[in-house]
């Protein structure tokens, strides 16, 4: 099982990646972007952590849902 | 068997591999969505493709009630909403960047330059 | 109509969802209930969405068709266009632009299996389409000088034959 | 209850009663022939016309004037601080559990 | 162990497209970066469920396929300045 | 299982925790405040996910299941509840964030502040 | 009657959460038959609480397990731990039960003639009610996860209450502010649980007390724990959301808001008496939240003079209140591991905490309805901008009168009976704290004497003249609680005796609620 | 409103979006998945409709105050289904070995059987509902609200 966890090693230091884009950058769409594959990264990794209840709900939220209010949001408000 | 299934799962990542170096690779954003776009696409349907042969082998051993069937026809539904979510994600892409005011880098023409577009 | 087309397709994708469910050829006998009751469901719902009183994809010879098209013409095309792509990828040669074409098409499902197909094959990709007349602006990363000529390009360049398969499978 | 043995409301109840009947008795002795709406009950200010009510009223922010005056050095820091911006509520908040658990830790 | 390897290979090549997703100039770049990703991770999902030997976990592909779509639309209509 | 919190995933989760405190600390835009809660919700779930997971567990999914190691399943139904509870918790303040734009014209957290003191 | 007592715990919750849903539905049709929904189910509830309250005085804890008949699940055999979700009632959660159906219920016949101005009444008692359940079910649960979910209703409905005028800039300015530090809170405490399931594989209070280790990652759960509360609580140095929330909340909801704080108080004194109990280093906690409470009276109190927006002054004041609470209990706290101590004088001051508790949320609840009275009549919330309002709102002013008399601890009244207890007990513990404690209640009488010099004393102002008393159901949402007051007033010690005792003893006997919770088992 | 041919793939897809999210919820007990991640399935097959064609399209079919009676009606429904246990404990699961649902699965692997589980798929189709009804309300109105932003007072 030494490859699976492999995998674990490599996909939570790419969600720091995603984090620290979304900390960096100023315009609110990339920040939308980049939180956007920290959910779709985060739910690969619920995925693999056997759990797929919680990679559905995430997938399902945080990828679909939390994207679209951020998105619907930021089109109300103002991009930067 | 195997042969094919290693067969279909090089070809597959070759592809996924040729798709994300075209990323890389190419000067502006149209020309990155054409590699990203279709060789990931065509690498992913080989992989599934790769998954269902396995799983067929298996449920045609096992006898046809066997719970591998589930794998091969989720997979091929989930292949079929991929080539087409893929397809019309690219064109909406395309079209969103092109209305963002992104031009094409080296075009040779462009005919939606001042063309009337009815919306 | 409309409602019962609709329901019997979601009903049929239920039944591939739920394979190996019991011993009634493949599924069990609730399963088998609940998917009526769901797909009566849905069916209620969106008879309207799918279905917009054309019913020409009910024609057998049209199924028939779409699936030799995705076979024959279709996939063949698509692994061209990849090994072409590859070949730009790793060469670094392109010659890109953006291109008019008016395939004179009837309906919207014909146009969208055309840009979908363009858009998944050799080195074209769908960026507009004008919602009157039914143009696609096609971005194409290798322009044909000949392609060039007159103005609503020559679809042959751009995507051989791919029109008159749309036109033959939804018109 | 040892902490209250000494303490019953009641008695203090019934001093107050008391206390007013004493205060009611005080208020009956008042003279009787004032008449209330008349220049009776009128103010008077030395001749002078009755000022406006709303400068007659003592402001709430002039309340306590010279309380706020001598201590103006605590005063001063301690509204600066409520800044009302929420990343600020914030950053007490996570400096305090910073702070807390290095006291926690270090006592064991 | 095949199949995990090949999920390892495609993390990867999630790491080459992250990186376009980072450093992209303009917005479109960085949404189809988003799309790689969303691709190659569905494929990723099928394949460790060929490789756990869970038939069960094929849905969460699905799932994200249809799903994936909803959030590049919603981008693409933002960034094309649409109307919602 | 304490030996187990010294694994790769959670020091993932702490890098996470704190970048999102970072946000939610320096960042003055709203919308960028939510991201940091919706980023600290993201490192928490994580956290309660791999608190459960066994290596080489199966899925705790009584359908087929073989007969071996099981992944925890109290800490998956734990993560479906905090997720439920964070997606209304984001669209609740970024619906207040919209108003607040509308009574404003600002998102900014010190040029949309009116109460303080 | 003997089965509904036995129901009695989850009915208090399940029926302001059924209400919560029905008052949509009914809401269609007709808007009286709403308002006697609210009503009569919050009655309901306050009923329930009350015989649940005194068969658990009479017969002690109760423990309900929900979903099967006994609270071990049956698979693994021989797993004695309760892996089912339980609702752990005990003399102290049935206190704080007692207090959030009361104020609840006044708050709702409050509202009725308050939202006649409003839009959107139905949404509003909808949030009303779930805000109930997160309050009952935050002070019934047995289990910390259950905990983070109460609190995470209750904090969700309380930012949409405090939002809910959504005309106002600044009502939806306290709404978000108050949203994100819940969240974040209860973020925090989610994180606990999970170091605690990480460590121990249990989620239950008393079997994770029978347990606890108090290892490096347990303190750092009970750091963030006792500060995630803290927060919630609004004890300085992390209240300043307290007055932007409270003083925009509408007219009500301030109160329950308020209320809903103590409910976060009491998981505080949950987790610290039951949960960590003896294993902890009990001076160090116990000094910390001295700390805290020291602070939270002096800062608040000190503000609150300068505070010229009634409500936000209130607010302050609330904060103040909290701090004595904090005072008594960590006094209780630090000496909780020295039996002599704590029957000397810890046992008053955790009892004078208590009794805090119930005195301040019915006097503040009173004096956030007046003011929220106020501004309904006049729509300005300045203090500056009042006067001379006892002439023509006098059952406001008598109601004002002694809800300022009660929290300046006046001595008739009950503020001062409690107060009492937290001097005297803290006295010997450090005489300092004491006279801290005596001088803020001194600050607090000062500017009440402020507040009420401003708004009702004075020259009759001319744009007020046509001002009238405030409608029949406000009063009566106002007159609850005065009764209350003055009957807490005259009869401490009969109130001391039959709720607050029994509740400090439940709180101390530690070992007694684990093995009572544990051998129903 | 989008480009004709994402309308068109937009019919295409959403009844399958909206059976798989009732296919989800309704096999919550037996596959990954149930009420709450069905409901975000149809919800987002909802947010599909808005994204490509206009919220105002689809608040002409689908109207807020329905969605809060669908709430509402599958809170009630699973709050009545938990009273119904009220004769042993409140959540008691009386539906097994009654003719819905009732059926007693045998031990061990097997491939699913839908018709067991008493109470719980009752109780996901409660959940699901209001799920679909808050989440589609959610997007649904943010979407109207910031279709037409104006700067009141």
């Amino acid at each position: 099982m030494i490859e699976s966890e492999l995998l674990h090693i490599v996909i939570p230091i790419l969600l720091v990646v995603c984090a620290l884009l979304v900390l960096i950058v100023n315009d609110l769409i990339i920040a939308t972007i980049a939180l956007g594959a920290l959910s779709l990264l985060l739910s690969l990794e619920f995925f693999i952590l056997q759990a797929p209840d919680v990679a559905i709900a995430e997938a399902g939220i945080g990828a679909a849902i939390t994207t679209a209010i951020f998105i619907i949001a930021i089109k109300a408000t103002k991009r930067m | 068997m195997n042969i094919a299934l290693y067969i279909f799962i090089g070809i597959g990542c070759l592809f996924n591999l040729i798709g994300v170096i075209g990323l890389h690779r190419f000067p502006d954003f149209y020309t990155r969505l054409h590699a990203a776009t279709k060789c990931t696409t065509f690498g992913s349907i080989f992989l599934i493709i790769a998954v269902m042969i396995q799983s067929i082998a298996i449920w045609t051993t096992e006898g046809i009630s066997s719970p591998e069937s589930v794998l091969s026809i989720h997979s091929f539904i989930a292949m079929i909403a991929l080539v087409l979510t893929n397809a019309t994600g690219a064109h909406a892409i395309a079209r969103a960047g092109h209305r963002s005011g992104v031009k094409p880098v080296r075009a040779v023409v462009d005919d939606i330059d001042g063309a009337k577009i009815n919306d | 109509m409309a409602f019962l087309v609709t329901s019997i397709t979601v009903y049929i994708f239920y039944l591939l969802m739920t394979t190996s469910s019991g011993n009634l050829l493949l599924w069990s006998k609730e399963e088998l209930i609940i998917g009526g009751v769901l797909a009566i469901v849905v069916g209620a719902l969106t008879k309207n969405i799918l279905v917009k009183k054309d019913l020409r994809m009910l024609s057998p010879r049209r199924i028939f068709l779409f699936l030799i098209y995705l076979i024959f013409v279709w996939f063949p095309a698509l692994a061209v266009a990849n090994i072409d792509v590859a070949y730009r990828v790793i060469t670094g040669k392109i010659n890109p632009g953006i291109v008019k074409i008016q395939p004179k098409l009837p309906n919207d499902l014909s146009l969208m299996i055309l840009a979908n197909s363009i858009t998944l094959t050799p080195g074209t990709l769908s960026v507009e389409v004008d919602e009157k007349t039914n143009a696609l602006y096609v971005h194409w990363i290798n322009v044909d000088k000949a392609a060039l000529k007159k103005m609503p390009r020559d679809p042959k360049y751009v995507c051989g034959k791919f029109p008159e398969w749309a036109r033959r499978i939804a018109g | 209850m040892s902490a209250l043995s000494f303490w019953s409301p009641l008695v203090l109840l019934f001093s107050f009663v008391l206390l007013s009947l004493v205060v009611l008795i005080f208020r009956n002795r008042g003279e009787k022939r004032y008449k209330k709406g008349t220049a009776q009950t009128k103010i008077f200010l030395a001749g002078e016309e009755e000022p406006d009510p709303e400068k007659l009223h003592v402001k709430a922010h002039n309340m306590y004037w010279g309380f706020f005056e001598a201590l103006k050095h605590y005063y001063g820091p301690t509204m600066k601080a409520h800044t009302g911006i929420i990343n600020d509520y914030l950053l007490w908040f996570v400096s305090l559990i910073a702070l807390t658990a290095l006291i926690v830790f270090i006592s064991g | 162990m095949m199949w995990i390897s090949v999920a390892i290979a495609l993390v990867i090549f999630i790491i080459v497209a992250l990186i376009r997703l980072i450093i992209g100039p303009t917005i479109p770049d960085r949404l189809v970066a988003l799309d790689t990703i969303n691709t190659i991770v569905i494929v990723i999902m099928i394949v460790l469920g060929a490789a756990f030997k869970e038939v069960l976990l094929i849905d969460v592909a699905i799932v994200y396929a249809v799903l994936s779509f909803i959030t590049t639309l919603f981008i693409a209509k933002y960034i094309e300045k649409g109307n919602f | 299982m304490t030996e187990s919190l010294f694994n790769i995933p959670f020091l993932a989760i702490a890098a996470l925790i704190v970048i999102s405190l970072y946000i939610i600390i320096t960042q003055k835009n709203l919308i960028k405040l939510v991201m940091g809660i919706v980023i600290l919700e993201s490192a928490v779930n994580f956290f309660l996910v791999s608190l459960g997971y066994r290596s080489g567990g199966a899925t705790p999914i009584y359908t087929n299941a073989p007969e071996k190691l099981m992944v925890l399943p109290v800490p998956q139904a734990l993560t479906l509840t905090s997720i439920v509870i964070g997606v209304s918790v984001t669209a609740l303040m970024l619906s207040m964030i919209i108003l607040i734009y509308r009574h404003t014209g600002d998102i900014d957290a010190e040029k949309s502040r009116r109460l303080k003191g | 009657m003997q089965s509904l007592i036995i129901h009695s715990p989850i009915l208090a919750i399940a029926i302001p959460l059924l209400a919560a849903f029905l008052t949509p539905l009914i809401g269609k049709f007709s808007s009286k038959a709403r308002d006697i929904v609210v009503i009569v189910a919050l009655a309901v509830t306050e009923f329930l609480v009350l015989i649940l309250a005194r068969d658990i005085y009479a017969s002690g804890l109760h423990v309900y397990t929900l979903g099967a008949l006994s609270p071990t699940l049956a698979t693994p055999e021989n797993f004695m731990i309760p892996v089912r979700i339980v609702l752990e009632v005990d003399a102290m959660s049935v206190f704080m039960g007692i207090i959030s159906a009361t104020v609840a219920l006044a708050a709702a016949i409050y509202s009725i003639s308050f939202m006649k101005r409003e839009t959107g009444g139905t949404k509003f008692y909808t949030l009303l009610l779930l805000l109930t359940v997160g309050m009952i079910g935050l002070e019934f649960t047995g289990d910390l996860f259950n905990m983070f979910i109460f609190l995470e209703i209750l904090s969700i409905s309380g930012a949409a209450l405090a939002g809910f005028r959504i005309r106002y800039a600044d009502a939806i300015e306290g709404g978000f502010k108050y949203l994100v530090i819940s969240a974040i809170g209860a973020l925090v405490v989610l994180f606990a649980v999970g170091i605690f399931y990480g460590q121990y594989n249990l989620l239950n209070i008393a079997a994770l007390a029978k347990v606890m280790q108090y290892t490096s990652l347990d303190q750092l759960a009970l750091v963030l724990l006792i500060m995630a509360f803290g927060m919630k609580l609004a004890s300085v140095p992390m209240h300043m959301w307290a007055p932007d929330t409270y003083s925009v909340a509408p007219a009500g909801t301030t109160p329950m808001i308020y209320v809903a704080s103590q409910a976060c108080l009491y998981a505080l004194i949950r987790i610290c008496f039951t949960l960590y109990g003896v294993t902890m280093n009990t001076s160090t906690i116990g000094w910390i939240i001295i700390v805290l409470g020291v602070l939270s009276m002096f800062i608040g109190v000190t503000v609150a003079v300068k505070q010229t927006d009634i409500k936000r002054l209130m607010a302050y004041h609330a904060i103040s209140q909290s701090g004595y609470m904090l005072l008594g209990i960590g006094v209780g706290i630090a000496v909780l591991a020295d039996p002599v101590a704590l029957a000397a004088y810890g046992k008053t001051a955790i009892s004078g905490g208590i009794f805090h508790i119930v005195n301040n949320a019915l006097y503040k609840g009173l004096l956030f309805l007046t003011a929220e009275a106020l501004f309904f009549s006049l729509g300005t919330r300045d203090l500056n901008k009042m006067g001379g309002m006892a002439r023509n709102m006098k059952y406001t002013t008598i109601f004002f009168i002694i809800g300022a008399l009660a929290i300046s601890g006046i001595p008739p009244f009950n503020g001062f009976t409690s107060k009492l207890m937290i001097y005297e007990s803290v006295y010997q513990f450090s005489p300092l704290l004491a006279v801290i404690a005596m001088l803020v209640s001194i600050l607090t009488l000062a500017s009440f004497t402020k507040a009420f010099q401003s708004a009702f004393t004075g020259p009759a102002l001319p744009q007020y003249n046509n001002v009238k008393e405030v409608p029949k159901p406000m009063l009566i949402g106002m007159g609850i609680l005065a009764v209350l007051i003055v009957f807490f007033s005259l009869f401490p010690n009969l109130v001391v005796n039959t709720i607050v005792n029994p509740a400090t003893d439940s709180l101390i006997n530690q070992a007694g609620y684990i093995s009572s919770v544990m051998g129903g088992l | 409103m989008m480009s004709k041919i994402v309308r068109t793939i937009t019919n295409l897809f959403t009844p399958f979006i909206f059976m798989f999210g009732l296919y989800v919820i309704i096999h919550g007990h037996i596959t990954p998945g149930g009420g709450f991640q069905g409901g975000a399935v149809f919800a987002s097959g909802i947010a599909l409709l808005i994204v490509a064609f206009n919220s105002k399209k689809v608040q002409k079919h689908l109207k807020e105050h329905h969605l809060s009676i669908i709430e509402s009606s599958g809170a009630l429904m699973f709050i009545g289904l938990a009273f119904a246990g009220l004769a042993f404990t409140f959540f008691f699961n009386i539906l097994i070995g009654s003719p819905i649902f009732g059926q007693i699965p045998p031990e061990g692997s097997n491939p699913g059987f839908i018709w067991t589980a008493g109470v719980i798929p009752l109780m996901n189709i409660a959940v699901g509902l209001k799920v679909i009804a808050g989440l589609s309300a959610i997007v649904l109105v943010m979407a109207l609200s910031s279709s037409n932003v104006r700067i009141e007072e």
